[in-house]
């Protein structure tokens, strides 16, 4: 029996209030684990969840996320994550480079896992299917192949070599929902990115969610849940929780307030640049995660007129 | 005045075929493919990486990011992630369309790492979807601006293949399907040699020469037997693109 | 590249108007081929379409389909089909054996090719995904093993032995779909069984719809959207299409039909059990099937009250 | 008067323990179920292999099979056959719930063929999910009526794996987890020898002899140290059951 599925033998998740505070469920987290992050790029970010793992005492982590944005910086420079493992990082696509991240990497402060974004899926795909490993015609011949250590299979039928990608069974799994119940069940709008997989493949599972509803709503569009309960550990209350970042249908991501950070890591002059990026990372965790008790308080500190104004956009995008 | 990049946006708009299924990087192949739509591929299908099937762009409101609420308005499908990359793994879709940072002789892209692998000089942000992308597709197009320090003779490193060490290079990898079919700069339109893979000239930009083409690149380019000037861009489709970038 | 990919890219199905009667669809399918029939049991079966294919020419079919029903008789006692591939064929759990396919199989009149259930599902996801195998913990040391010729596949990180499942790509797919627009584009609501993996998998694929409606209707739920217009060659229209089967949110089995059918094959007596059985299936094909010119005509045929009564008990299970 | 059906069922339906996870068949194994749910085990999850997590049983409404409408009314998921499939894969099923056709000494159960396979005398419904969830939850719990015909030394055809030859059978043909745990029938409540994995009876049904259970089964029995007998079904109980027939 894999490891994996002999932790989940004795970890079961019954149906019990798991909802917690985001400090409280960030505890599961435990010095150089592995923590997956739902989500894509500066889309449906776990953003509340990413903030309490800041404020908290885990170290040295191996983070990864499909596509990554500065929340990859924030957990780089507080020593929080020693470990990306990606397919892609950059601060979206109109904010450029991850300098931050650039700065770790090229110094060899932090260690990058480049796979593809395929390869990240069947990855988490595989841990949800509790298979170890899957086949796939992709990364063939490539350096990533090479870098990653991926080995090959050969189709028993056929004779084709394919890439076998190897399960990921993160020791947590931090997603954030549109709706959620106490007990864990849980239904997402929009793209359902590979946050589903990344749930069913994981040890631990924590979901933030805008809203925590009655199991009888739920009920009312059972193919709308994508997450059962007994996949969750803890559920946290989160109302604009993917803040900075959009949440689908919900609110716009906040393209003044990445601006504001993209400046702060602005450090320009040769040598120095990546450090003075670094203090500015470090001056934005200081400013807009530690300065708040919790993540409410962030929100809390965002303009109300900026935050309707975040949700309007979306309600006009979205004419359901 | 046309941009080198609306030039190489209307060059790659009109390679694009109607009726067919294209997986589009954001930026240039995305609003290439929207432009596409508006004039000889009205039924072409547009794909995004974020699990969107047959996206329409709004003039003005172009999305920064495949996986963004602004390319899922009025879609024909919003799926999975890993959904469209098997569907391309099927091989459902005819073109990839990528952008670049670097491309070498035998079309191998790089976006990881320039300079030593272990140490980087510059840590890029990785392949994406790319690479999935140029493995799975049935064949797939890059656009990129034509610079020296962007064509070199061998990439730093392989993040997406394109023919590897070229000839029977790719099918050697395990990777039985596809590859690259065509580079669109802003000085020419180049493609593979049948046997090599190397790259070719196959057509210039209004008013570039060879000579500019060839110093514009880091490696000796193979010319096509019939290299041939592509026509200019029309006043309708430097209007069409500017409208969709909402600056018009 | 595999067959099934070659003669996917050069078999393209661009977004044009494919609406045609189930009689032309139906037509796509040669002597031979395997068709693959989508939902399971008695819900949401394609019936409109397999009557077509009753109706039709094509011969000497291999039919797979995950759990079977009483459709399996009617094909294998006109001769359509002679080779069944299935996890389970029974008429309904409450309505008993199924004895045409009992009679066919222990005469060696049919071909019965058993998989699991998950095993059946992993062919199709295979041929989905485009690669030729699926590794799985299931099926192992049993005779369904060793009898369908699954093969193993040693996992190249932990040397674990997994069954290797083949990918299955039908030479043609019928899925029945609640809308459908004109392209193939198609949304179905409830249980998506393995509908979606078949479509994927196929070389051609034959939906029947419920209704048909504008793209631009699906285009108001495109999460919804299960199956793509480029996976599509015929949108066959027809409402009640799974009659006297279920239809999610439609309309309920209709028991009492079933009950008819099963009172035909009841022949009792001994050696000729099978035969009577037999009779009674073809007397069905007869009366149902050949005696309609389409399956509108055996729609038609049935009391409006009973159908009625039907989608009257599909709304009251379903409040939404 | 209570029938043997009914018996088999509450007795089933009391080694089901709160807040687990059962995969399970339809008819006996989801109505004992849904009996629990009643009674020791509120939050008993129930799945179907249709694509049901957390299934509902209204009294008198029960679905004749795991696929259709009736199963899906007030549940916590409706997702796909794969998906449920995949989860009891994963690992995250503490109960597989089965009932069976023919079943031996290790635990085989066969659903597929009476007699000679290439020939048979009886070509049964087959395995459906059988196989699946007996290799692939935590354990797996068996329900049939204890007949000969039923209880043999060596299944016709091993439809869904037991412990195969007994021992280790199980693992060395790559099985490594789970395996049928119990076995309940009208007569008794048997489970297998730890180490031999032989069928071994655990506890009689009330006014039932262990002679009568060794008359019924075709094969030696092991019989445990303690063997005990069971508690009669509660009226309680019977009158539960009877409600969710809608024969009360």
């Amino acid at each position: 029996m894999s490891g994996a599925r002999a932790d989940l033998e004795a970890h079961r998740r019954p149906m019990r209030d798991k909802v917690v505070s985001a400090a409280s469920a960030v505890q599961l987290v435990a010095d150089g684990d592995h923590v997956a992050i739902g989500g894509t790029n500066y889309s449906r970010t776990p953003m509340a969840l990413v903030f309490a793992l800041l404020r908290g005492k885990a170290k040295g982590l191996t983070v990864s996320r499909p596509l990554s944005c500065f929340e990859a910086e924030l957990l780089l420079v507080t020593g929080t994550a020693s470990t990306l493992m990606t397919s892609w990082v950059g601060i979206g696509h109109g904010w450029g480079l991850a300098r931050v991240v650039r700065h770790h990497v090229e110094r060899g402060l932090a260690e990058y896992q480049e796979w593809s974004h395929l390869a990240m899926a069947m990855r988490y795909r595989a841990g949800a299917m509790g298979v170890p490993f899957l086949p796939t015609h992709t990364m063939l011949g490539s350096d990533l192949a090479l870098d990653t250590g991926a080995r090959t299979v050969e189709c028993p039928y056929t004779g084709t070599t394919l890439l076998a990608v190897p399960a990921l069974h993160p020791d947590v799994t931090f997603v954030h929902v549109h709706r959620a119940d106490r007990y864990g069940n849980a239904q997402i709008d929009g793209y359902p990115f590979l946050d589903v997989d990344m749930v069913h493949a994981a040890r631990r599972v924590v979901l933030s969610a805008e809203r925590i509803v009655e199991p009888e709503e739920l009920r009312q569009a059972p193919r709308e849940t994508l997450i059962p309960h007994f996949a969750v550990d803890a559920v946290v209350h989160a109302p604009f929780g993917c803040y900075p970042h959009e949440c689908y249908g919900e609110y716009e991501a906040d393209a003044d307030h990445v601006a504001e950070y993209m400046r702060a890591v602005r450090g320009e002059g040769g040598a120095s640049a990546g450090e003075l990026a670094c203090d500015g990372a470090r001056r934005y965790v200081a400013e807009h995660v530690l300065a708040h008790e919790d993540f409410g308080g962030f929100v809390t500190s965002v303009e109300p007129a900026r935050r309707d104004s975040l949700r309007e956009r979306a309600r006009e995008l979205m004419p359901r | 005045m046309i941009s080198p990049d609306e030039l190489m946006t209307v060059t790659a708009s009109r390679l694009l075929a109607d009726d067919r299924v294209v997986f589009a990087g954001i930026g240039i192949p995305t609003v290439a493919c929207a432009l596409a739509k508006r004039r000889q591929a009205p039924d072409l299908t547009i794909v995004l990486e974020g699990g969107i099937v047959g996206l329409r762009l709004r003039p003005g409101q172009l999305p920064d990011s495949t996986n963004e609420m602004r390319a899922a308005v009025d879609v024909d499908q919003l799926t999975g992630i890993a959904d469209v990359f098997l569907a391309a793994q099927r091989g459902f879709f005819d073109y990839g369309f990528l952008g670049c940072a670097q491309i070498d002789k035998y079309g191998n892209i790089n976006s990881s790492v320039i300079g030593d692998r272990a140490a980087p000089s510059v840590r890029l942000p990785g392949t994406g979807g790319a690479n999935d992308i140029a493995s799975l597709c049935t064949e797939t197009l890059v656009v990129t601006r034509h610079e020296p320090r962007r064509f070199v003779e061998r990439v730093d490193y392989v993040t997406t293949p394109g023919f590897l060490g070229g000839g029977d290079g790719r099918a050697a990898a395990g990777l039985g399907f596809g590859g690259i079919s065509t580079v669109i700069t802003d000085l020419a339109v180049l493609d593979f040699h049948e046997r090599t893979k190397q790259m070719r000239v196959r057509a210039l930009q209004p008013g570039v020469s060879l000579r500019e083409v060839e110093k514009a690149t880091g490696f000796d380019l193979l010319v096509a037997d019939d290299l041939g000037t592509l026509p200019e861009p029309e006043p309708a489709e430097i209007a069409l693109l500017r409208e969709l970038h909402g600056t018009s």
